[in-house]
């Protein structure tokens, strides 16, 4: 009982709005600490590839967006159901608030496997499987910020943005598993959860190393602009007008 | 140490390829932060000026 | 339940017969579009027909979703989709049968019509055949699909443009099997796989999208 | 009663719907649609002959020659049979005799495969060169120990 008390208590947007303060200034720390860290291991410690030379080194970047921009989508549509289920106005926000950075990873996913397919590959865009998913992906993101944007009810924005997310979660795994349905130009995953991983220690390390600050910046991020949804949507509620930072 | 700046800058050759993967990454992990601060920024603005009309028509 | 499902369909198609050139609409733009691009690319036939599949399928695809704007707009004005919502049938049926009766008008006199266009292109009739049959089986998809993002926009301004943004992404698949059976047909690899494809997509969004179609439709009217 | 008996009924259709459509997805799998094929696919006539396709493998070692200007002339091979192609254009740079690699194009009539396109096909691995070198000795040792007899551990 105790601990549905808890949790019923940090749903609520006016106890969440202080310790998504608190997240996102120790994310922040720790997405800063590691980032550092990881692009030191990626350049200096991570030695040469056999193959690939210096060129393979956008991995380090490369492979944490693209998991970034399908785990996001997949936390959102998470949030986005609790929303739909229980009413809850927090998990809307939370899915709303995660979109952009979402986008975001999506894009540099895709930006960085440009500039990696056009040395190693020869092209910098081809028609593959995983490619064009991760392409639907990044639409999917914009129209669901799209959508958010032009219902000017908060309540219908909430819902109707729950269902595209629902519906577009079909993709996600079409993404994953498109390099071994359908076996074409991109190389299939390097690191897998049943088979261990195809890489020498030291570059799997500042490999994760990187995926953990990307994780850390994603929740710092989402933290921060959660708060600036809460404050919007909450604006007529006594306990954001008690505030200091509106009081001044 | 400067031949060796310039060969780490060079990146065997990748370097277009590698800076270009690495700079437009770092451009928007930037400009996303301070993009939700300026939002907060804004936010805070219009909800204190209507915090404040409120407790004026009050009085 | 059957009888309403059949009583929706039949008062759609009324309604469709009493508005022909909200039908017509539909079908001349998938006519002009199709028959524009012999006009922009030149008539050397054998481009024509490398590009025929690619270019009927993305005519249909825009076609269907230029007519979506209508499918529940007029039950939302004139408060037909209240008593839908209220009533004691489940409202994905209802839906189901909605959508059904908008590929009746919309879908299939495109799908009838693409033989003719397809001698433009100098076509040759196995290839009509095929292209027939992937229009019979996506278009529905299409417009199951599109369902969604037309129950999503319902009343919104600028709910057109919108609805091509939600839309657009979930209907590439659908693109991608359909004019990859036809091309894979001509070129003699065989069709099969992306047929079954295409088959899967019909099945699961006919399965899935009501459901979704439904709980949009309740958000968007309430 | 009856409620339940239209909620099973429902259920049903939804399960049979549902598996129809896993068939046809596993029925489509089986087949290939990405014009992707490798050369013993060419060699039995299973690629298309009038339509570009993708055609995989590795380099045949020593088979690569630069003729006149960009065009070079190789061998794609899947150790069972192999294509010869040609190709004129600038060439990736992981492309290497050995290497996998990706040539999209069609066959022409005297059985040359013509590629419009070269890409290179890196696998998943990724160490240093002083472990490929160490594995590739290690492979090299385990063959011959094979060969002697002695089965690797």
């Amino acid at each position: 009982m105790g601990g549905r008390l808890n949790l019923y208590k940090f749903s609520s947007p006016a106890t969440f709005y202080p310790l998504a303060g608190k997240i996102g200034k120790i994310s922040t720390l720790i997405a800063v600490v590691l980032l550092v860290i990881g692009l030191y291991m990626s350049f200096f410690v991570a030695p040469t590839d056999y193959k690939q030379g210096e060129g393979y080194r956008i991995i380090f970047i490369h492979v944490p967006s693209a998991w970034m921009s399908m785990f996001i989508y997949l936390v959102m549509a998470f949030w986005a159901g609790i929303g739909l289920v229980f009413n809850t106005r927090l998990s809307s926000m939370m899915a709303q608030a995660l979109a952009p950075t979402g986008a975001i990873m999506t894009f540099i996913a895709l930006w960085t496997g440009a500039f990696w397919g056009k040395p190693m590959w020869g092209a910098w865009w081809v028609w593959d499987a995983r490619l064009t998913s991760e392409l639907i992906l990044f639409f999917l993101y914009i129209g669901f910020i799209a959508l958010q944007g032009s219902i000017d009810d908060a309540r219908r924005a909430d819902r109707a943005g729950a269902v595209l997310l629902l519906v577009g979660v079909v993709n996600i795994p079409i993404i994953y598993f498109s390099v071994k349905w359908w076996n074409t130009l991109h190389q299939g995953a390097s690191v897998s959860v049943t088979e261990g991983s195809n890489m020498s220690t030291i570059m799997l390390q500042a490999m994760l190393i990187m995926t953990f600050a990307f994780w850390a910046y994603s929740i710092a991020v989402s933290m921060y602009r959660v708060r600036a949804i809460i404050l919007e949507r909450e604006k007529d509620t006594r306990w954001v007008s008690e505030l200091p930072e509106i009081r001044r | 140490m400067k031949g060796g700046l310039s060969e780490f800058f060079a990146m065997g050759g990748y370097a277009l390829y590698v800076w270009g993967s690495f700079g437009m990454t770092a451009l928007l992990m930037i400009a996303e932060p301070l993009l939700v601060r300026q939002r907060r920024k804004a936010v805070i603005q219009r909800v204190s000026r209507l915090v404040r009309l409120k407790s004026e028509q009050k009085l | 339940m059957f009888s309403a499902f059949r009583t929706i369909i039949a008062r759609d198609l009324l309604l469709a017969m009493r508005r022909r050139s909200d039908v017509l609409t539909t079908l001349f733009f998938f006519v002009i579009v199709v028959s524009l691009f012999p006009l922009g690319i030149g008539p050397e036939l054998n481009t024509l027909r490398l590009i025929a599949p690619g270019v009927f399928w993305v005519a249909a695809l825009l076609a269907s979703m230029l007519a979506l704007e209508k499918l529940f707009f007029v039950d939302y004005q004139d408060g037909a989709l209240e008593q839908m919502l209220l009533a004691p049938q489940p409202l994905s049926i209802l839906v189901l049968g909605k959508v059904l009766a908008h590929w009746l008008v919309t879908g299939l006199p495109l799908v009838l019509l693409s033989p003719l266009l397809g001698l433009q292109y100098d076509l040759s009739t196995a290839t009509i055949g095929i292209m027939m049959l992937t229009l019979l089986i996506g278009t529905p998809a299409l417009s199951l699909i599109g369902a969604i993002g037309a129950a999503l926009t319902l009343g919104l301004r600028g709910g057109g443009v919108l609805v091509s943004l939600l839309v657009l992404p979930l209907y590439i698949p659908v693109l991608i099997f359909g004019a990859g059976a036809v091309e894979a047909e001509t070129s003699g690899l065989g069709g099969t796989g992306h047929l079954s494809m295409l088959g899967a997509i019909l099945l699961l969004s006919a399965l899935a999208a009501p459901l979704a179609t439904a709980a949009a439709l309740r958000i968007s009217a309430e | 009663m009856k409620a339940r008996h239209k909620r099973f009924g429902f259920l049903l259709v939804g399960l049979v719907v549902l598996g129809a459509a896993a068939w046809l997805v596993f029925n489509a799998l089986g087949n290939n649609l990405s014009y992707f094929f490798s050369p013993t696919e060419v060699a039995e006539n299973k690629a298309p002959a009038n339509h570009v396709f993708r055609l995989g493998g590795l380099v045949q070692p020593g088979s690569l020659e630069r003729g006149e200007k960009l065009t070079v002339h190789f061998d794609v091979t899947d150790n069972a049979h192999a294509v010869k192609v040609a190709y004129t254009g600038i060439l990736p740079d992981l492309f290497k005799e050995g290497q996998g690699v990706i040539a999209q194009g069609r066959m022409g009539s005297d059985g040359v495969f013509v590629a419009e396109e070269v890409l290179a096909k890196h696998d998943e691995n990724y160490m240093p060169p002083e472990v490929a070198d160490a594995l590739e000795k290690g492979h090299d040792k385990g063959v011959a120990d094979m060969a002697k007899g002695n089965k690797p551990l």
